[in-house]
Parts: C-alpha cells; structure tokens; sequence
C-alpha cells in the first residue's frame, strides 16, 4: 500500500472530472510524442508490461501485512516517460473494473500513478549516470513514491476545501432536503484542513514501510535486469 | 524396501472447478525405485506431482511422503525432495548459473564455504562446470535443463520429481540426461517419479510404471507388462513402444517368438530367431 | 487472484445478466454510480448496497466472495472517513457506503461479462494505441500470471519463500519479478513478430463486433431506470 | 514443381555475438512438398524458419520465397505463409477462439460476413467447432495448438511452416496433428516445413528431409535416404527411428532384409522373412 487509490464517492463531480481532463491532455501528449513508433511493438510492449503491473499489484507480499507492490517505477524505466503514462492509465482502469479503485476517478489515480512511472523515471535517469543502478533505482522509487503520496494529498486536500462551496450551492438549488445537506456540507467544510493533517498522520506511517518496500524490491530486479539484460531500460532517442 | 510416497484416491477441484482424480490403484513409491508415469495430456500427472511435493492441497484423498502430510510439514517433506518442473524457463531464477544452483543451499544456511564446494563437485558432475558464470537466460534448452537438474540435486534429495524432463530435448541430450538420471540413482539411492510422453524412452529409464487413464491409476508393473497389456494400452489410449509394436504384428502373423524389454533384446532375440530358422 | 476468479464467473455463468449484451450493463453500473454520487443519505445508501447484495443473489453468484473483493476500496474509504471525524458518525458511514457500494455495481458487471466485451465497448471512445493495448494486456496477464505461478512453486520447493523468513522472501520475491519482467520483455518482442506475421496494422479492439439489442438487455436498463428514479425520489 | 522456398549458405549473428550458420546444401523447398528439418538442439532450426519468414535478416547468404526477399518484401511475402510458433499460447492474440482464428483475416480486411464462413469452415476442419467461444487461457495444449493451426491456415497460405509442433503432446495427438497436416497438404497444396525431434514421426510425414550440423546443411533426401546413411547419421549425432535400428542390427549379424519405410512395412517384411524361412 504505497499509495491509495481514491475510491468513488469521495471526490466532487467537477475535480472528477478535471482529473479526466487532464489525463486525457497528458495521454494525447504521450501518443503525440509516440506517433512514430511502430504500433506493432508498441502495443505488445505496453500491454505486456502493464499486466506485469497488474500482477505486481494483485499479489500480495510475502511479508504477512496487507501490502502488495506497485511497480509503478520500474515500468518507467522500462517503458519511458510516455508509455510509461499510458500505461498506468491502462492499469487504472482495469483496477476500477475490479472494484480496486474508483470508476468516477480513474483520471485522478492515473495522475497519481502516472507521475511515479514519470518521475520514476526521470530521477532514475538522472541517478544513473553517476550512481551504480540498483541504488538509482533504490533512490528513485523512494522519491518518486514519496511524491506521489504528495500528490495524492494535494489532490485530496484541494478537491476537499474548494469544491465543498460548490457543492453547497450546486446542491442548494436543486436539492429538497437542504437541512440534511448542509448540515453535512458544513461540517465537511470546516474540518477539511484539520482533515487533511489527521489523514495524513495515518497514511504517511503505512506508506513509508510501503515506500521502503517498493524501493528495496525495485532496487533488488533493477539489479538483476542489469546483470541480465542491461539493454532493458528505455533510452531516450537523439 | 521402504515406502516413501502413497497416495491413495487423490482429488482435487481447482479453482475454476475443474475437477481431477487419480483414484484406482494406489501411488506407491520405494526408496530408490525409478517411477514413471504415463497418460494423455490433462489426464492429472502434474496435478499428481504438485501434490507430492506438498503444493497443491487434495480436496479428498490420503498423500503420504516420508510418512507426513506434505502440505501440513512442507518444510521438512521439501527439505529431501528435488524437483524439476516442466518448463525450466520458469524455474531458474539465479542471475548466474552457479548462484541458482546454490539457492537451495543458500535458503537452507549452509556456510557459504561448503556451498562452493557442493556446487563445484555438483557441476563437475553434470558436466556443466564451464559454464558456472553463464547468465542462465542465453543457456540452450538442453544446458538449461541441467541446471536445473543440478539445482535440484544440490541437497541430495532422497526424492527426485521430473515432470516431462525430455520435453523439447534433441536424442542426444535425452540419452545424456537417462544417463546422469541412472548415476544419480545408482550412487546416492535418490529415488525418482518420472512423467513422460515419450514411451520409447520408458524402459531404458523405469523399475515401475504407472498409467493415468480417465481419473484412475489403471495399471501398475514393469514395462514390459505395461506395454503388453492391450487392455490397458487400448484404454489409456496409448502406443506401444516401437519395437513391441513389431513383435505385436509379427505375434499377430503367427510368430510368436515372446517379447524383448529393451531395443538391443529385441534387435538379439530376432537375429536368434532367424538363426535358428536358417539351420 | 481476483482477476482470474472474476474472468472465470463471467465466463461460467448463465444467468439473465450473463446473457444481456456490454452496453446495458455499463448503463446500469453508471447509473447506480450517479445514483451514489448525488445522494448523500446513508439509509438510501445501504438501500442501494443491500438491493445490489440481493441482484447478485438472483444472479446465483457467489455473494460473499464478490463483496470480498471490495476489501481494498472500503480499507482506502475507511481511511479517508477516519481523517474526516466530524463528531457525527454519518458521514464517515457515508463514505464507506459509497465505495463500496460503487465498487460492487461494477464488479456485477464484470463478474457477468467477458472483459473483452467491455474493452470492445471502450475501443469505441479510446485512442487505438490504449485500446489495443486493453486487449494485448488482458491475453498477457493470463500468460503471465501461470509463469508468476509456476516461478514461485519453483522457489517455495527451493525453500526461498517460507512464513518467517521476511528478508529471504523480499529477495526472492525480486529475484522472481526479475526473472518476469525480463521474460514478460522477451514475450513483448516475440509478440511483436507475431502480430506482425499475422498482418496486424492497429485496431484490434473493434474487430469484436457489439451485439445486438436482445431481451436480456431489458433488465440492466429498467434497473438503471429505477436507480435514477430512486435517488431523484429519496437520495 | 516450383521452387517457393531456396536458402543459399545463411549467416547470422545475434546480437549477443551468437553466430549461427545453415549453409553445406542449398534448403530449398518446392510447391506442396513436405519437408522436415531435423538437427540437435542449437543446430539453427528456429533460426533458418526465422529467415524465411523474414523476421530475421541475414547477415550473410541469400534467402527467396516465392522468388523474393521476404525481409525486403515482408508484407507480400507473409500475405502467403502461415506460421506456427513452438509456444502457441503466446501465438494466440484473440480473446476468444473464433476472435482468435479470425484475426488474420479481419487484419486484411476481409468483409465480415466471408470471415464467418471461412473461420466455421476451418472450425470444421479441424474439428474443433466446439471452441468457438471459449477463452483461451481454459484450453489444454493440444487444443491450443489446433486453433494456433486453424489461425495459421485461415488465410490458405502457400507454404506453413512449424516449429516443433509435436513437443509435448501425447502420442494420439500426435497422431491427429499429422492426420490434419496430411490432409490440408493434400487439398489446398500447402507445401509445410517442420522441425522435430521425433524422427519416429518422420516417415509419416515427410518427403524431404533436411539434417542440420555444424554450421551446416550435412544432407538432403528422403527418410529412408537419410536414416540409412550411417555417415550423415554419425555426423548429426542422431538416431534413426526405432524399427531402422532393429533392422541395421539384424543387418549387421548378417540378416541384410532390405529397408522398411514406415512400421507397418517393417513388419510386413519381418513376416515375410520369417514365412519364407518356415517354408
Ligand atoms: N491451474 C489449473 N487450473 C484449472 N485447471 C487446471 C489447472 N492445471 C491443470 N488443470 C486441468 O487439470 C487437468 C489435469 O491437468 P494436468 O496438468 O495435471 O495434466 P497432465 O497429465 O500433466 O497433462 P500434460 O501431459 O499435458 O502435461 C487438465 O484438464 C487441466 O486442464
Ligand atoms: N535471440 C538469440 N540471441 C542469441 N543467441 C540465440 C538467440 N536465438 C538463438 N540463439 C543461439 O543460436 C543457436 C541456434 O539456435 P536455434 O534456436 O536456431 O536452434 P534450434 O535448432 O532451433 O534448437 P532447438 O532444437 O533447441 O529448438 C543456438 O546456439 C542459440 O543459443
Ligand atoms: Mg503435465
Ligand atoms: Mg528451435
């Protein structure tokens, strides 16, 4: 569990579907930047890599806690910064199908999925030149999950605080039981700071271990990979 | 001689509900017997071999290694079982050739020393010393599976299970591989359970055979017996090795001049047979 | 493994949902899901949730085992409804409520329709790339997941994974994802060369044609119906 | 008959500095003729089927099919062959049989009402109507490599080439692949180039065969040509099927009968001496 996929229900419609939104322009770009490859190694490679995700994802880890991996980084160093997004929208979305995630915020999670297969990558692009690469990827995989997190409680935070006004005035015109509501809205309104510092109190203890864990076995198959089959990792074309 | 492994009416329902049964005759195995088993694809011999070695759980049905439940004392049954799986690719995962053969080793605690040492004399052994430093993924088939056989004899198990050991295997490299089988059980009494689709091979290789056929263990015997029981072969859908398949057509012709159990018997009794003719 | 259970209900079944076409059920699973996001009452809610407990019932599927499957998102809700204590106990309750219930209105459509079937749906709004990439990665995981089986049988026998033993197991457990990714990587350029010898130029997911309109295709849309109704009436 | 196929002293060198060589005889392989390639492991079997479908490009030599360079001419050149891998679950990209089956076609563009008929015709043919809708991953081996093959011939290519497409099958599936081989060489004229390791099976289906070894094509010829050359034998280190050794042995002890082609000629002929002999 070193990161949290948002369930539905939680997140107001219009974040929702901001979340879509940008998605949708960060995958238009990634298929811009990818138009020139041959859609017939392109396609087995991303759908390939993002089952191996899935299947990091759905195993639970041999430790005796609930924690599964993620995986998330190493797909970024193999795949790329674009498909590398791609596919972490790929795997979203399959996740939400089997009730491991939201439908409504498929957009939201693969921002937060995507930026670790991004910044996975790109920190272990910029560890790799001067570090052996299995402490890269060790470094990488923390900082990038550690990001992620963030981002996750930014979204959340943001989507809490702002969108709640919203609500109460969407809901306000065209909702009968307005006692209810806004009783509710209110009190929502006022602890959405205080929220987000007890949120983070517990999410932060349960993702470090996560972020160790990843890290550790990221940095243990880069290691392997390298010993095996150095010309794994994708290399940015010049 | 001991029992070592009994299985008696095995079942087992997996998850998708596909149901397997190996009942009719008991599955016994001796210590040091060489077991082999036969029977059409899906007839269950490797649902039957994940059960010995304790990684399957029966639905119903008595399995008995070394006189434990394999699923409820793993660790102690796994400890003198090795095992070699079907495809290899799956199942050697050291970085290096001499580091998966270590791993059992390794996982076990044994003094790094004594690790070398065994692996050393293990790879001599198998003929594959030149290749300790070899990244196991560019390895042909047939070094593969060496490695994988000596990754499996490393703890010198009492027990060996082979599922289709000479799959994908050129004629060279499957007589190589009986060959090491047969050392092997010869000198430190490792008994071994065999499958194969290959009945030609069968006889240089098994004391017993076993035959799947339609949820039960129809037949039990040498192979001879085996191969000249039209009953069984008829019923377990099975051929004959090539040369009983002759002896078979010439009995038919009226020439009943017995049967061999090997090739080279065969290829004697019949010069015999047209010596005598000739005087 | 959830993904190999839920393939195997959808392909096994013969209930009534079983046999109406993608579209409906993906209409209907929307719908409960609006439904969910616009109300704010927990009996309403629970109502939704306990009518959804009861369809699956009818289907003749594995109730419990399904909302099983909902474990991860209601630990995720729980954990978003405990940093939200706002004295009542409501809205927590809320929270939980919808997630779950969301996450199981779309696990009875998955549960009673291929995949595929789905992804065929979707093609018709994805990029090609991500659609085909859909198909490529459903195919593959059943591929992939028999090799992850077979290389931790592999390991258990060797004794690199056992109970107690955490720091032996994370390192197999690299060792084996190794050995996969590196596999899954050649299986990615093998399938390039068969997707090539096969002639594929892109556009896979929309060679599954949509089925017709049927009988069956009633149910999924007058539940969908009635769920709207019921959050406009008492959500 | 025409030439399709004709590979001249092919080099080529993987990227890990592996080099391969076919060379020795030319490979050539004529409209609808059946022919087998047989050779150890890492003789460069998969390596040649991978040049003359085109995936791999030589480094040296030269390679035609249908007179041009299929690495040059990719598309036009594969729009004729079908091809079947020696790991056919990964061969198959449909989720469902008949998906799967149809996939060629529809790539092509083919009007969907012809797909339909054509993918129930080869369903029928190779009876495996049953499957249509199942999902892939619940068929058992045989199964797969029946749609794997149905999905190769969809497109009635010229020439279909296989790579190990009896490795771990039973004996009686054996027996229905060779069966269904058999028949669509004979009604559409598909020429098939196999590799194997079970020379048993080559006199059933073969009419040419071709020996790897060495770096070279070391002999060209029909079974019985090659199987009774002790030389070319020797030199691939190979072993001729079972009844050739039992008549080789009698051979030897001063029996010389003749050759049988096939078991049942084999044990017509023994039948034949023994008769004689008694009159
Ligand atoms: N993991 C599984 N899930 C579901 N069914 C399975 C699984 N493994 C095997 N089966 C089914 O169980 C039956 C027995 O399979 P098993 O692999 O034991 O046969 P086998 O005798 O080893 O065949 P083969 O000669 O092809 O290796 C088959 O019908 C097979 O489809
Ligand atoms: N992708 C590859 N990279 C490097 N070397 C390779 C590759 N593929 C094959 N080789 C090597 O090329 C040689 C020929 O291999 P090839 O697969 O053609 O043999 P084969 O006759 O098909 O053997 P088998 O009977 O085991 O299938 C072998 O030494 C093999 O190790
Ligand atoms: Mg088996
Ligand atoms: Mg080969």
């Amino acid at each position: 569990m070193s990161h949290l996929h948002i369930p539905d229900g939680i997140i107001d419609p219009i974040w929702l579907l901001i979340g879509f939104i940008v998605t949708g322009l960060i995958i238009g770009l990634s298929l811009f930047m990818l138009r020139k490859k041959d859609i017939q190694k392109l396609v087995p490679r991303i759908g390939i890599i993002s089952a191996v995700m899935l299947l990091g994802m759905s195993v639970p880890l041999p430790i005796g806690i609930g924690y599964h991996l993620n995986l998330s980084v190493l797909v970024g160093i193999i795949l790329g910064p674009w498909a590398g997004f791609i596919s972490a929208f790929i795997v979203n979305l399959i996740l939400a199908l089997i009730g491991h995630g939201g439908v409504t915020v498929i957009g939201l999670n693969s921002l937060i999925i995507g930026s670790e297969t991004v910044f996975g990558f790109l920190f272990f692009g910029a560890l790799r030149s001067f570090l052996r690469i299995n402490i890269s990827a060790l470094i990488a995989t923390f900082f990038a999950l550690a990001l992620s997190t963030a981002l996750m409680m930014g979204i959340v935070g943001i989507t809490q605080v702002n969108p709640a006004k919203f609500l109460h005035h969407h809901e306000h015109n065209h909702q009968t039981q307005l006692e209810e509501h806004n009783h509710q809205v209110d009190s929502q309104e006022e602890l959405a700071e205080i929220s987000l510092i007890k949120f983070a109190k517990i999410i932060i203890p349960f993702a470090f271990i996560g972020w160790v864990i990843e890290s550790l076995i990221t940095s243990a198959i880069i290691g392997f990979m390298g010993r095996v089959k150095p010309d794994l990792f994708y290399e940015r074309e010049r | 001689m001991n029992e070592i492994v009994k299985v008696r009416c095995l079942k087992h329902v997996y998850p998708d509900a596909t149901e397997v049964s190996v009942c009719g005759l008991d599955f016994v195995v001796h210590e040091g017997e060489k077991v082999v088993i036969l029977g059409s694809n899906g007839s269950g011999k490797t649902t039957l071999l994940a059960h010995i070695i304790g990684l399957l759980k029966a639905t119903e049905g008595e399995i008995k290694v070394f006189g434990k439940v394999p699923t409820k004392e793993f660790d102690e049954v796994i400890l003198n079982i090795g095992v070699v799986f079907q495809n290899v690719d799956e199942q050697i995962i050291g970085p290096t050739v001499e580091d998966d053969i270590a791993f059992a080793l390794r996982n076990r605690g044994v003094p790094s020393g004594e690790v070398d040492e065994r692996v050393d004399a293990m790879m001599e052994t198998m003929g594959i010393a030149n290749l300790r430093r070899k990244i196991p993924h560019y390895l042909s088939g047939g070094e593969k599976k060496k490695v994988a056989l000596a990754g499996a004899l490393i703890a010198n198990p009492v027990l060996l299970v082979l599922d289709e050991p000479f799959k994908g295997l050129d004629p060279i490299a499957k007589e190589e591989i009986i060959q090491l089988l047969s050392e092997i059980n010869a000198k430190h009494k490792s008994a071994l359970v065999i499958t194969t689709h290959e009945v030609n091979l069968v006889s240089k290789i098994a004391d017993v055979v076993y035959v799947l056929s339609g949820g039960n263990i129809i037949a039990r015997g040498n192979p001879k017996e085996i191969f000249l029981n039209p009953q069984v072969l008829h019923q377990a859908n099975m051929q004959p090795p090539d040369f009983l398949v002759l002896f078979s057509a010439l009995r038919e012709v009226g020439f009943d001049v017995g049967f061999p159990s090997t090739m080279e018997e065969a290829a004697n009794m019949l010069a015999e047979l047209l010596r005598k003719k000739d005087n | 493994m959830d993904l190999y259970f839920i393939d195997y209900l959808a392909s096994n079944g013969h209930s009534f949902f079983h046999k109406a076409s993608a579209v409906p059920k993906m209409i209907f699973s929307m719908s409960i899901i609006i439904a969910i996001i616009m109300s704010n009452r927990p009996s309403f809610l629970a109502f939704l949730l306990l009518f959804l407990l009861l369809l699956l019932k009818i289907l003749r599927q594995p109730v419990l085992k399904i909302l099983a499957m909902t474990f991860y998102v209601a630990v995720f809700a729980i954990i978003f409804a405990v940093s939200q204590i706002s004295g009542s106990f409501l809205w927590p309750l809320t929270i939980i409520l919808k997630a779950v219930t969301a996450a199981l209105s779309v696990l009875i459509v998955l549960t009673t329709t291929n995949y595929f079937d789905i992804f065929a749906v979707l093609a018709h709004f994805l990029p090609k790339l991500i659609a085909d990439s859909l198909f490529m990665t459903y195919r593959s995981f059943f591929i992939l997941l028999k090799e992850l089986k077979n290389l931790t049988m592999a390991v258990k026998v060797k004794r690199g994974l056992s109970p107690r033993k955490i720091f032996t197991n994370l390192k197999s457990l690299g060792d084996i994802l190794g050995v996969l990714f590196i596999h899954a990587v050649d299986l990615s350029s093998r399938s390039s060369e068969i997707l090539a010898i096969r002639g594929y130029k892109g556009g896979m997911a929309k060679y599954r044609s949509l089925r017709c309109f049927s009988k069956y295709d009633f149910a999924p849309l007058i539940l969908s119906v009635a769920a709207l109704l019921g959050v406009g009436i008492f959500g």
